[in-house]
């Protein structure tokens, strides 16, 4: 299924901050760099993730995008 | 609406109303605190707007942020106070603000005294803030001639996008005579399409500044400016001669002081001495053309000015060793006499010691 | 005609608006004028005083250094400007203030008790006013009318009452040129 | 309340957006050092930019710090002024278009230093402006030099040895000075330095803009911010030094709040 | 004391501190922080006093206080923050008290950049405040040079109670290079029996100002100025010669600019272009003598400056006609290389277009 | 306690000065208008520094505005400093000379309006010095224009349809902004109108310089005086003006004294 | 017997505030000039002045000195 | 001897030091030297670097244009300097960072896994020494010995525990040039 919160890696300074507040640790810092030299940000268990947004709302560099799954009323 | 009896500084003043200077940030200064204060009086009537800046630093700023909108903006000081404009008239260049800034010149250095003088010269015409820059620099010698020269003034600012200092001294702010204000035909002016005024209807955001962080790109820009400058020099110098044709030694002078010279020189025909008069109306560009037409056929200038020499620099640079380059000039807010630059020309020119 | 005028006095005693007028009736009879101030601190309590210039042409330097005319109506200025006035110019004297004499005999003097005469009038504050209508007697420079024009240009509605005493005070002045009060040399 | 999907799906489930990218901020990525709460800040003002529909009315004034590069990120006309003099030029701009929304966006050093007279004198006035005050104790963009907001025994480039009260004097406290001034209409002092404190500092700088919008007068909001560089902390230890040592000398709260009469 | 390896804005400071300069008083800029900075670890050490003013506006009042009372103060800053610097400038030279001020000049005009730049000439040469005044101009082209004018600058300082201005460019302010601090041959200057420090010993209460209400007594008192800067101009003059005995083309450059030059020079010299350098290291007052010896000898010169052109017209008004003039500059932050001023070279020297 | 008089005479009766010129002053006449209180002023800070026998040990700093030739007028050192910057040069010289008395003389445009920066500023860093600031609601030296200081609906030069709070704001009360700052240590507003309040004047005066002489930190001494000249009112007139407008809005009263601790 | 209250009329600025405040209305203005142009205030009647030197506190130019006479204790 | 070096990559890697190291070091050995870093916000995050020169004689321009060596650290640093490097000249690549590969024949190319071999040697940061020492080792513009004693004089006291390690990188980075890494042209 679709991700939960989505990282723009390339502009990502791997600051860690989003790492410090997510409740569920589910981010870490990749091993690789991206164009600007940095480990960027990444969270690979989506399904732990729990869409509360912590990570968003600290990112100083808009990095992230958070979702949540939702029931859909059957139409038709 | 006929002739009227005014003082120089709200002459300056009444003349920005009508070229459609609706906004004006200021703080007080003698001599040219009549000009704010005109204006305070003034802009209401107009539906314009008078703010007293708490300093001139603010007022520089004020401006800066006024002529960013668009509109035709003005604020005035006096020698200090136009010192503390520095930094903000750099900025107005940088970033490319049109804007037009009065200096009307008193007695320096530091605190000085209020009286007329000439020698800020150096500060408005080779940059008295950081960077490479010129700016348009007017110099009226009348109060008619302050009528024409501020409606002139803005429209150099807005065809160019460049701050314009118009130059007086004391005596011109403080005297009065009569002045006509005849109206302005509205001269052709590019659209004001880079002004900061919101994006609604037009699109993406436009910013104004003078920051360029990168060494090459600064450079480009200070080409274009440099460029621009060019053009100004091609097209916006003014000056006016009196009796050259035939003259043997000429006189450079400029504001009042070039009609005190007159005075003089007709005092010095009248004894037989041929002298004529340049008299440079834009400080910058400075008028080169008369000195190249005369300078391989006169004996010599004589470069006049209430400083202790600044003008007579330009002078010697544009007559360039043709002839020689003479100066007579009284500081401090002295101004100089007919009798005493009668002598000076008598001197130089007629060979006699009076 | 080129008359270059220099008026000096106490601050508040009217030397500034005297120039002004003059200026003012020059301008409306269509010659050349320039009224110039002295500015500054003096003017505080010390001396004050202005240049003007009437011309048939338009005015050159405005600055008067050698005046045609010369009013004086304080010691102070008396000192600084009687020497000053150019051989065959004119002289006038408020010789209720100044005290000292003129021992030029190289130009022309007028002497007015235009103080005390003032308080005659019941208005002491146009002294001024008497001088200046000596002046415009004697030399013609400009009307008296065009003076009275002037006065009503430059005064403020609530002062159009004064404007009566003024007239009187003119005519008063005028009235006394070929009178006593006149050394000729 | 339950949630409604808008779009029509056959499948069970779909995803809902919970946090995305505000408009108010163009795409362009900043300069700021890596967790530096600067743009944080940019965010929260470009969020609120955006909700109250007003980017297209705006002229933000970027100022000389770090800051200074904002008029690129900020998704609306932007003017950039001399070092202090951001509320001078917003005044000029305010007085010209009295029914746009006009903000400053300046560093400790921008305001409280070199530019302390211009935004006492906006201040006083009653300028319609919104300052938004960055206050992170340092010089950043200069290489970390005392700031008047510099903490008692903080080292700086300039004061390496600890400010010393005796020598520097001590911290000026922006907001509970301006707010001795008649002219101010919303004063608030928040910080970044967690979550639930950006969301606080999200609502000062909505009501600082909702004050101008209503013409009640000038309107400031104070943030607390990091220099993880200058500092010489990462970026967390930088929250926390926020937290233990710039909050108890700074205060936070409403310094002033005029809500219509005063 | 050996060789050490340090930044030219800390051997600014280092050469102050050892000129005897106990109080400094600035602001940070960059590209000068660095100097700033040392100044705040090193001054301490001395029993001396570095304040950080709250804008570079209160730093040189802070200065014009200091000055008064006859101690050795300096402050510095970088082109924007020199602009508004101006009326406290105007002021120290009107009331005669004597300071060093540095600008390291960065990238101009507004708020352009910190890269390296020159095009603060005019306003540190021509008097960027108001009133007529010049103030001693130093420009040191190496580190090593720095440690020496430093500490001349003081002593004209205090020689001719006069401010005097060290300027140097961002490169020469952040390059290391070894430097060497011999010690001081502490010169004969007069007392500083005019200082404000209490009157208690000293008799009849002093006065230091800049103003004077009387136009006379004004033009007295610039009379005086005037002729101090006469006694300067007759005194005070530096500047250094490379290989201009032979040549046919010589250089102007100052600063930086002169070292990338004499390379460009020596490349030309290989090429058998006989070219030379002039190098002002006293940009006010500007060396006249070499121009006067070689104008009516060489076939030319070329100012090399970073800026749009502005030495170059002291190298116009001194070489008077007698010669072509021709500039080279690059803006905005941009060091002409040594290539490109090689190109320059041949071109209007080698007769090649390269 | 009984008079005895020093002079032998034989008469039963001989004169005793009961007020003479104070030697704090010079002998020059002052170039202020009639009945200007500037004059009264001077004569108090003179008469303190002469009965604290500091005169010697004094520099003073003239600021830009009618009191510009203060230096001319007080017997001791002075210094004259660019227009609002006074303060800034009296740190100079005090941070040279920390144990003599520094103090500047201001007016209300020098010091409230172009200087607020170089004062706040002196203030924060609790400088040394004693300001006197001397408060007349308008810039006198220039004939009569506003100050930040001037009241609502007083006509002036540059508010010669009365000042509006819509358009220039409100008054600056600068006794009140500076203390909210801890570097101040003495800090009073007085009044010259009348003989009681003058007394009163000196003895704030005298305070503030007491606070310098203890070290304290930064002191103030705001006097309310009067312009009869650009007021367009009579000198008693302007005493009254004082009393009646001025007092209302700036109450008079010490706005800070930290006798030894804060 | 010697004055009691002295002016020094020739910096006398004529702004009557003594004149005001003289609790005993002896203080009037002169009808001359001095050398400055004003009007010099004076005191004539000194014996119905009590030194009580409310003039010279509110004097702008210290124009004015005040004196009290004492007995002297016979000495000798 | 003018060697004209550019030292670039990003901030943090430790460009600036090495070049002042170099600086130091021919101080020492009595050689005329400068060293001009890159200044301004780019440093932040972006990249920096530094020019040094070294000579006999008293060092004419500290500008770097055309460097006889460059040592570049990352992809952008390469980018921009590669082309730099005059004919004959070397070029040092960190190819733990460095993914391009130079096309240039027509000088001499040294490619060192610089992060990687100090990872190895226990302290990732010393890869500017890795590569440091490759620079001297090939060209001998300064001694190792006496960068080890600019080292120290560099160093605060607190860090002299990291000279042991910067000493083992240096001469890891000399022991590896005349091997494999070295694509000769
Ligand atoms: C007139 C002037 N003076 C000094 C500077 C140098 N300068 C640039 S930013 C700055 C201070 C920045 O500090 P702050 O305002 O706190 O912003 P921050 O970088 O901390 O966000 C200074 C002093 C300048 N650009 N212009
Ligand atoms: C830089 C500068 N700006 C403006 C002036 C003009 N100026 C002289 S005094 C003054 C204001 C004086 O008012 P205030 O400080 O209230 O003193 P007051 O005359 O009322 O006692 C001004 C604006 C100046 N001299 N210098
Ligand atoms: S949304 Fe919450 S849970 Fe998911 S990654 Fe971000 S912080 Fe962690
Ligand atoms: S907070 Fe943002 S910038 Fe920092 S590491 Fe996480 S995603 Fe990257
Ligand atoms: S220097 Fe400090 S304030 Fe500036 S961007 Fe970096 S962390 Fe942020
Ligand atoms: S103008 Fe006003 S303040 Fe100045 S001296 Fe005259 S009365 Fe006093
Ligand atoms: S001392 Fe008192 S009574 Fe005597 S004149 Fe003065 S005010 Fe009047
Ligand atoms: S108060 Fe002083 S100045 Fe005024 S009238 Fe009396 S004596 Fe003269
Ligand atoms: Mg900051
Ligand atoms: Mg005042």
């Amino acid at each position: 299924m679709e991700k939960r919160v989505v990282f723009n890696e390339s502009i990502c300074k791997s600051c860690g901050l989003c790492v410090q507040v997510c409740p569920t640790n589910v981010i870490f810092l990749a091993d690789y760099l991206n164009g600007k030299g940095y480990r960027p940000a990444a969270v690979t268990d989506q399904d732990n993730c729990i869409s509360c947004a912590k990570c968003a709302q600290i990112c100083p560099d808009t990095v992230i995008s958070v979702y949540r799954p939702v029931k859909v009323l059957q139409t038709v | 609406m006929g002739k009227v009896l005014m003082k120089g500084n709200e002459v300056i003043a009444e003349a920005a109303v009508q070229a459609g200077c609706k906004y004006f940030f200021g703080y007080p200064i003698t001599p040219q605190s009549e000009l704010v204060a005109y204006m305070a009086r003034r802009l209401p009537e107009v539906g314009g707007l008078f703010l007293q800046a708490e300093s001139e630093i603010a007022a520089i700023n004020m401006v800066y942020g006024a002529a960013g909108t668009g509109v035709r903006v003005m604020t005035s000081s006096s020698s200090p106070g136009f010192s503390l404009k520095q930094e903000g008239i750099s900025y107005l260049v940088g970033a490319e603000l049109p804007a037009v800034v009065v200096n009307v010149v008193r007695g320096g250095p530091g605190l000085g005294n209020i009286q007329p003088a000439q020698s800020d010269y150096f500060q408005v015409t080779k940059g008295g803030g950081h960077g490479d820059y010129n700016i348009p620099v007017l110099a009226p010698a009348s109060l008619q001639e302050i009528v024409e020269l501020t409606s002139e003034a803005f429209d150099i600012a807005d065809r160019y996008r460049t701050p314009v200092i118009l130059m007086g001294d004391g005596m011109l702010g403080q005297m009065m005579e009569p002045v006509e204000f005849g109206d302005l035909t509205q001269a052709e002016l590019p659209e004001k399409n880079w002004a900061t005024t919101g994006t609604r209807g037009d699109g993406a955001p436009k910013i104004i500044t003078s920051l360029e962080l990168n060494a090459e790109a600064l450079e480009q820009r200070n080409h274009k400016l440099q460029q621009k400058f060019a053009r100004i020099k091609e097209n916006e110098v003014r000056y006016e001669t009196y009796k050259i044709d035939d003259a043997d030694y000429i006189m450079a002078a400029f504001g009042t002081v070039a009609r005190i010279t007159i005075n003089a020189i007709n005092k010095a025909r009248q004894k037989g001495v041929k002298v004529g008069l340049i008299r440079p109306i834009s400080l910058w560009p400075f008028p080169e053309k008369p000195f190249i037409e005369t300078r391989d056929r006169v004996q010599g200038y004589i470069s006049i000015e209430m400083s202790a020499g600044q003008m007579v620099e330009d002078v010697r640079l544009i007559v360039n060793g043709h002839a020689p380059v003479d100066f007579f000039g009284r500081t401090g807010g002295v101004v100089p006499t007919q009798e005493e630059i009668y002598c000076k020309i008598m001197t130089v020119a007629g060979g006699i010691t009076v | 005609m080129l008359e270059e005028i220099l008026i000096a006095g106490f601050g508040g005693q009217g030397v500034m608006s005297m120039g002004q007028l003059i200026a003012y009736a020059g301008m409306l009879e269509g010659k050349g004028v320039s009224w110039l101030p002295s500015y500054g601190p003096e003017q505080r309590g010390g001396t004050a005083n202005c240049a003007v210039v009437v011309s048939d042409d338009p005015v050159g330097s405005p600055l008067v250094t050698n005046p045609s005319t010369a009013i004086v109506l304080n010691n102070p200025s008396f000192e600084k400007f009687e020497h000053r006035v150019r051989p065959g110019g004119l002289l006038i004297i408020n010789s209720s203030l100044v005290t000292k004499v003129s021992e030029r005999s190289d130009i022309e003097i007028i002497e007015i008790t235009a103080t005390d005469i003032a308080a005659d009038l019941g208005n002491a504050r146009v002294a001024n006013m008497i001088l200046l209508g000596a002046f415009i007697e004697r030399t013609k420079v400009v009307t008296s009318d065009s003076i009275i024009e002037s006065l009503k240009k430059v005064l403020s509605k609530e002062k159009y009452h004064l404007i009566e005493v003024n007239k009187q005070a003119i005519n008063k002045g005028a009235s006394l040129v070929d009178l006593s009060g006149i050394r000729q040399s | 309340m339950q949630d409604y999907d808008s779009s029509w799906g056959d499948h069970g489930m779909t995803m809902k957006t919970v946090f995305k990218r505000t408009n108010g901020l163009t795409d362009t990525p900043t300069h700021y050092c890596p967790g530096c709460t600067h743009g944080v800040i940019h965010r929260l003002v470009g969020e609120v930019l955006e909700e109250m529909d007003i980017l297209e009315d705006t002229i933000g004034v970027a100022s000389v710090g770090c800051s200074v590069l904002s008029y690129e990120y900020f998704n609306c006309d932007m003017t950039q002024a001399a070092h202090g003099r951001a509320p001078a030029v917003a005044t000029g701009v305010k007085r010209v278009l009295p029914d746009r929304f006009v903000f400053t966006y300046q560093g400790d050093g921008d305001l409280a230093s070199i530019g302390i007279s211009e935004v006492i004198h906006a201040a006083a006035r009653g300028e319609k402006i919104t300052v938004i005050f960055v206050n992170n104790a340092i010089y950043g963009m200069t290489g970390g030099q005392m700031a008047p907001t510099t903490l008692i025994g903080q080292k700086t480039a300039t004061t390496p040895f600890g400010r010393d009260e005796s020598i520097q004097g001590l911290p000026i406290k922006v907001c509970e000075m301006l707010a001795t001034l008649d002219g101010t209409a919303y004063i608030e002092r928040v910080s970044a330095h967690d979550v639930p404190h950006i969301q606080k500092a999200k609502r000062a700088i909505r009501k600082a803009f909702e004050a101008q919008k209503n013409r009640l007068g000038f309107s400031l909001v104070e943030i607390l911010s990091t220099c993880p560089t200058n500092w010489g902390l990462d970026p967390f230890e930088s929250l926390e030094w926020v937290k233990d040592n710039m909050i108890p000398a700074y205060p936070l709260g409403v310094y002033k709040n005029i809500e219509g009469g005063k």
